[in-house]
């Protein structure tokens, strides 16, 4: 009989893979791993709605899925509306008698383009309207799915096919859109950041966001070695890396109080991050130097925040 | 040049199976013939099996179907062998052109074979001239051996267009596989 | 038939074609082969691994199986060979060996 | 025991939407279909329906609130417009490639631009390929019926498509007349529980909305398109049970004094109503004139359709929306297809109007059915005449 658990460290981990094995994603994708442990985060009562991207498009390939869990994948805007309709639609079944009371948990999951571009108004929306249930961004910083493409998550000076460095333009010229900030402002219970490269952090606040009362989100930095010109077995140490240099810092943001959950103690230079990844080699020192003041500034605003709303 | 010759390429995602059609099929044009090159269509994913397809002629190309009945297949993995039927759909009077340390005759003995083949260890040729096992321009040269559809002359061009400074390197691998490419009938 | 009892695309007829094409046996990807992605192979050294469980924790694929003895062993049959587990393994205990032709 | 009351239309839907015991609706505001939702809110503010009352915030996320609703195997509603059904168009082919039995009431606006808040039937006809069942109706009393009707034929097991009901913005939406209610113990009777075997659990995790590759979406499209048309009987069978318990029959195609009559003029929607009372006047001038109505628009009811026109001679179609630069008149053109392998079949004489709000009147429709008239002995090679257009003499007709 296979194992319930396995043990890892002080954790026994869900044995399940509700991402079942025999996937299509590519070969030591961030995305897929994440995926893997969110979903053994969350458990078996769990109904995922989820939007297009290579999320769905590598894990459901007709006749057969890789879903060990109730699945719907309808368009790529739309994750945020169709959990809500999940929610509201089987909790109003409950109340009338129609099914058991039972607890579920509706998670909606999407891209970053599917999540910071196309999806942003169904998410506000549903943030808003106060639904029970968690959003999962998995963020490899580009529309990967068909072939990497710009999206507003795509680090300033990346080279993406539609930004590309060129003669004239260095790559992506704006900024990261902050995806958490915009949440939050949302007055949810819950947001986090989180990254795969630190799996038990991230499993921990999948839980938290999860089991927390009415809407949760959680923006997770998803490492793409096809989209970010890596190698494959670099997966785990370039997200670290992300962490480490300060450009993803991992933090939790609880009913408005800020906390580090992982704290490095000096910051890398972002240029170990930067030179480890095709898509940033085009960069010269003047640019990488601009990145670093901008991490810098980022970080300090950030610990401004934990200062001035310190979790309980 | 020829009337309508079809190829497959057999390679991985993300190792340049698409580039050598594509780069077979400029050539082609920039001698006054007509060609086509297309990957196999669907999301490619990094490592996965893929296909691409050429299709070199002296009239203009109308036909627009994938290619079913390649008159050639070339494999720039070795190991694709054991996974895939590569030789699916190949006319009786096809050739099989490898990747592989193996000689035309053991790969015909190993896999039963019934077409003629040619091996060249592209593998070795690319670590020794690129520095990586990239085995795709290598292999454009095997084929080159086998079917003189293009001359290396017109492949220079578009490798220059397309690698740079790195032509140089690629450019040498293919004229090694073009000569130390083996045929057995 | 039902379009449940088909794992390739090209055997299903439009008769077996499930309400709304909602595909009902979970996880019945896992019969798709992935191995062949391969260009390395992991292999474990038993003397150096402390079964600490973090290759099978961080690999994509779900493709390193737990054993009774403890142990994790890569699942071929999946394995993409990406490398990630010889990468993170605090023990180098995982090396990768190039696929080579058979 | 049913009882006479006096409702908007939109209020009628929503009072059909009570009585089917609604788990959920999906709401968002749009002329002419707000009322529906608002009156929807109020009962479910009051208690006097128990359904959870999604406020999203687009039309698109109206659809997709819907869908999420329906995988679940909740009973769902929306509602729609105009721009809004053109809006969540996507999510509309969603709906039906999953064999969800929403039902949605769609009353019917103009497309922009300009924009125009007013009833034409520009918004359905970007639905026809859609897969949904579609039914129009032509009063408040069709409006409560067709979706009590929608309900218990959509979650039918040999049916399981979703359900446009369409109602003409203003002209119906906001009319306010009396019909019949029937015993909400009739409604539960004639609707029966409703349980989705492929509903979205945690004990049996099926996946919903998968990946189609070449080699099976077209087995995948065609197993839809034979089960709509495999609908059909469901479709008649739910009518027939609805006479059979509140009185009031329906069908496919219906004709007014169609007995003998040379001409028929066909209409959808609301305008049939006025087209009738030109139909008696005709009538007692003793010319042989009958009324159409079109009340399935899809799956459509070819073999229906060509029985009502046997022995006619004329058909006087009203088309309220163009098909740019094509046939001019969708349902014309349908029409004629429809007809265009019958030996000895019917003229048909394509008008276009009651686009944004216009509207037609008895007069008007006096002159389109002696127009048609003389247009089908002289014979034209109009493709259709747009009525009442300032500028256009009265006569002069678009040719392909």
């Amino acid at each position: 009989m296979a194992p319930e658990f396995v043990k890892v460290g002080k954790y026994n981990i869900d044995a399940k893979e509700y991402l079942a094995e025999g996937h299509t994603f590519c070969t030591g994708c961030g995305e897929a791993l994440a995926i893997r442990l969110v979903c053994k985060a969350l458990g078996e009562n769990t109904i995922i709605s989820m939007a297009t991207g290579c999320d769905e498009v590598c894990s459901s390939p007709l006749p057969v899925t890789s879903w060990r869990l109730p699945w719907m994948h309808t368009l790529f805007e739309n994750a945020s509306a169709g959990v809500s309709g999940m929610e509201a639609g089987l909790k109003a079944m409950m109340r009338k008698g129609k099914v058991p009371e039972r607890d579920i948990k509706f998670v909606a999951m999407g891209g970053d383009g599917g999540t910071s571009d196309i999806g942003l108004q169904s998410l506000s929306g549903a943030l808003e309207r106060g639904h029970d249930f968690l959003y999962v961004c998995w963020d490899n910083e580009a529309y990967m799915n068909t072939g990497i493409q710009r999206s507003s998550a795509t680090p300033y000076g990346a080279a993406t096919t539609t930004a590309p460095a060129g003669k004239l333009s260095m790559g992506q010229n704006t900024q990261k859109k902050n995806m958490v900030e915009i949440c939050a402002a949302h007055d949810i219970p819950y947001v986090a950041t989180a990254c795969p490269s630190y799996p038990f952090d991230l499993m921990n606040k999948i839980k938290k966001g999860s089991e927390v009362k009415g809407p949760a989100y959680v923006h997770v930095l998803t490492p793409c070695p096809t989209g970010w010109r890596t190698p494959s077995n670099f997966t785990i140490e370039i997200g670290k890396l992300a962490v480490e240099t300060g450009i993803f810092p991992l933090y939790e943001i609880e009913n408005g109080h800020y906390r580090f959950t992982v704290t490095p103690n000096t910051l890398k230079p972002v240029e170990q991050y930067l030179k480890a990844q095709g898509r940033f080699r085009h960069l010269s020192p003047g640019e990488i130097a601009k990145i670093q003041k901008h991490v810098d500034e980022g970080y300090a605003t950030l610990k401004a925040k934990m200062a001035a709303f310190p979790a309980a | 040049m020829t009337e309508l010759l079809e190829v497959r390429w057999h390679g991985r995602g993300g190792l340049g199976a698409v580039t050598s059609a594509e780069l077979l099929a400029r050539a082609a044009a920039s001698q006054g013939g007509y060609s086509q090159s297309f990957p196999s269509f669907g999301p490619e994913r990094r490592g996965a099996p893929v296909v691409a397809f050429l299709r070199i002629s002296d009239e203009f190309i109308r036909t627009r179907t994938g290619i079913r009945t390649p008159d050639a297949v070339v494999v720039i993995d070795p190991r694709l062998l054991r996974v895939v039927d590569v030789t699916a759909g190949l006319k009786d009077e096809g050739k099989i052109i490898i990747n592989s340390v193996k000689t035309p005759e053991q790969l015909k003995a190993d896999f039963g074979y019934k077409w003629p083949v040619a091996s060249v260890d592209a593998t070795r040729i690319a670590r020794e001239t690129i520095g990586l096992p990239i085995t795709n321009t290598a292999m454009i040269g095997a084929f080159l051996k086998i079917y003189g559809v293009v001359e290396i002359d017109s492949l220079r061009q578009e490798l220059e267009e397309r690698f740079g400074a790195r032509a140089a390197a690629n450019l040498t691998a293919l004229e090694r596989a073009y000569n130390e490419v083996v045929i057995k009938e | 038939m039902a379009m449940k009892d088909f794992t390739n695309a090209s055997d299903v007829c439009w008769q077996d074609v499930e309400l709304g094409a909602v595909v009902t046996t979970p996880g019945s990807a896992s019969v798709r082969r992935t191995g062949d992605w391969r260009t390395e192979r992991p292999i474990l050294d038993k003397e150096k691994c402390i079964k600490c469980g973090l290759c099978w924790l961080h690999c994509p694929d779900a493709a390193i199986t737990p054993l009774d003895d403890g142990y994790f062993e890569p699942d071929l049959f999946h394995c993409k060979g990406c490398g990630i587990c010889a990468a993170i393994c605090p023990k180098k205990a995982i090396t990768m060996l190039e696929e080579v032709e058979q | 025991m049913s009882k006479r009351v006096v409702l908007e239309a939109s209020h009628a839907v929503a009072e059909a939407v009570k009585m089917a015991d609604v788990d959920l609706i999906a709401a968002y505001p749009i002329t002419p279909q707000t009322h529906i939702p608002e009156r929807l809110a109020e009962m479910v503010a009051d208690g006097d329906l128990d359904a959870a009352y999604v406020p999203v915030e687009s039309e698109h996320s109206a659809m997709s609130a819907v869908l999420g609703a329906a995988a679940v195997g909740a009973r769902s509603f929306t509602t729609t417009a105009g721009q809004g059904l053109e809006l969540m168009h996507e999510a509309v082919y969603v709906a039906s490639s999953h064999r969800y039995p929403i039902v949605m009431a769609v009353c019917n606006r103009a497309l922009s631009s300009p924009i125009s808040i007013w009833c034409d039937h520009s918004d359905i006809m970007s639905c026809r390929d859609t897969s949904w069942i579609q039914v129009f109706c032509l009063n408040n009393q069709e409006s409560f019926d067709m979706t009590i009707w929608a309900f218990r034929v959509a979650e039918d097991p040999d049916v399981m498509f979703p359900i446009m009901v369409n109602l003409d913005g203003f002209t119906l939406s906001h009319v306010t007349e009396p019909l019949e209610l029937p015993d909400q113990a009739d409604v539960d009777k004639y609707i029966p529980k409703y349980n989705y075997r492929l509903a979205l659990k945690p004990e049996a995790p099926s996946s919903h909305g998968c990946f189609g590759l070449p080699e099976i979406y077209t087995e995948v499209k065609l197993a839809q398109e034979f089960a709509l048309r495999a609908s059909r009987p469901i479709i008649d069978k739910g009518w027939e049970e609805m006479s059979a318990m509140f009185g009031r029959s329906y069908k496919a195609i219906e004709t007014y004094k169609g007995e003998g009559a040379k001409t028929l003029v066909v209409t959808m929607g609301s305008l049939g109503e006025t087209a009738k009372m030109v139909v008696d006047q005709k009538r007692e001038q003793g010319e042989a004139v009958g009324h159409l109505n079109i009340r399935l628009w899809r799956p459509f009811p070819f073999a229906d359709f060509r029985d009502a026109v046997k022995g006619v001679e004329t058909l006087v179609v009203l088309d309220r929306a163009i098909s740019f630069g094509g046939p001019g008149g969708p349902v014309a053109s349908e029409l004629r297809s429809a007809l265009y392998d019958v030996e000895n079949k019917p003229k048909i004489v394509g008008f276009i109007g009651g686009l944004g709000g216009r509207e037609i009147d008895a007069e008007t429709f006096a002159y389109m059915i002696d127009r048609g008239n003389e247009i089908a002995k002289s014979g034209s090679d109009y493709l259709y005449e747009p009525i009442l257009v300032r500028g256009l003499d009265t006569g002069t007709g678009v040719r392909g």
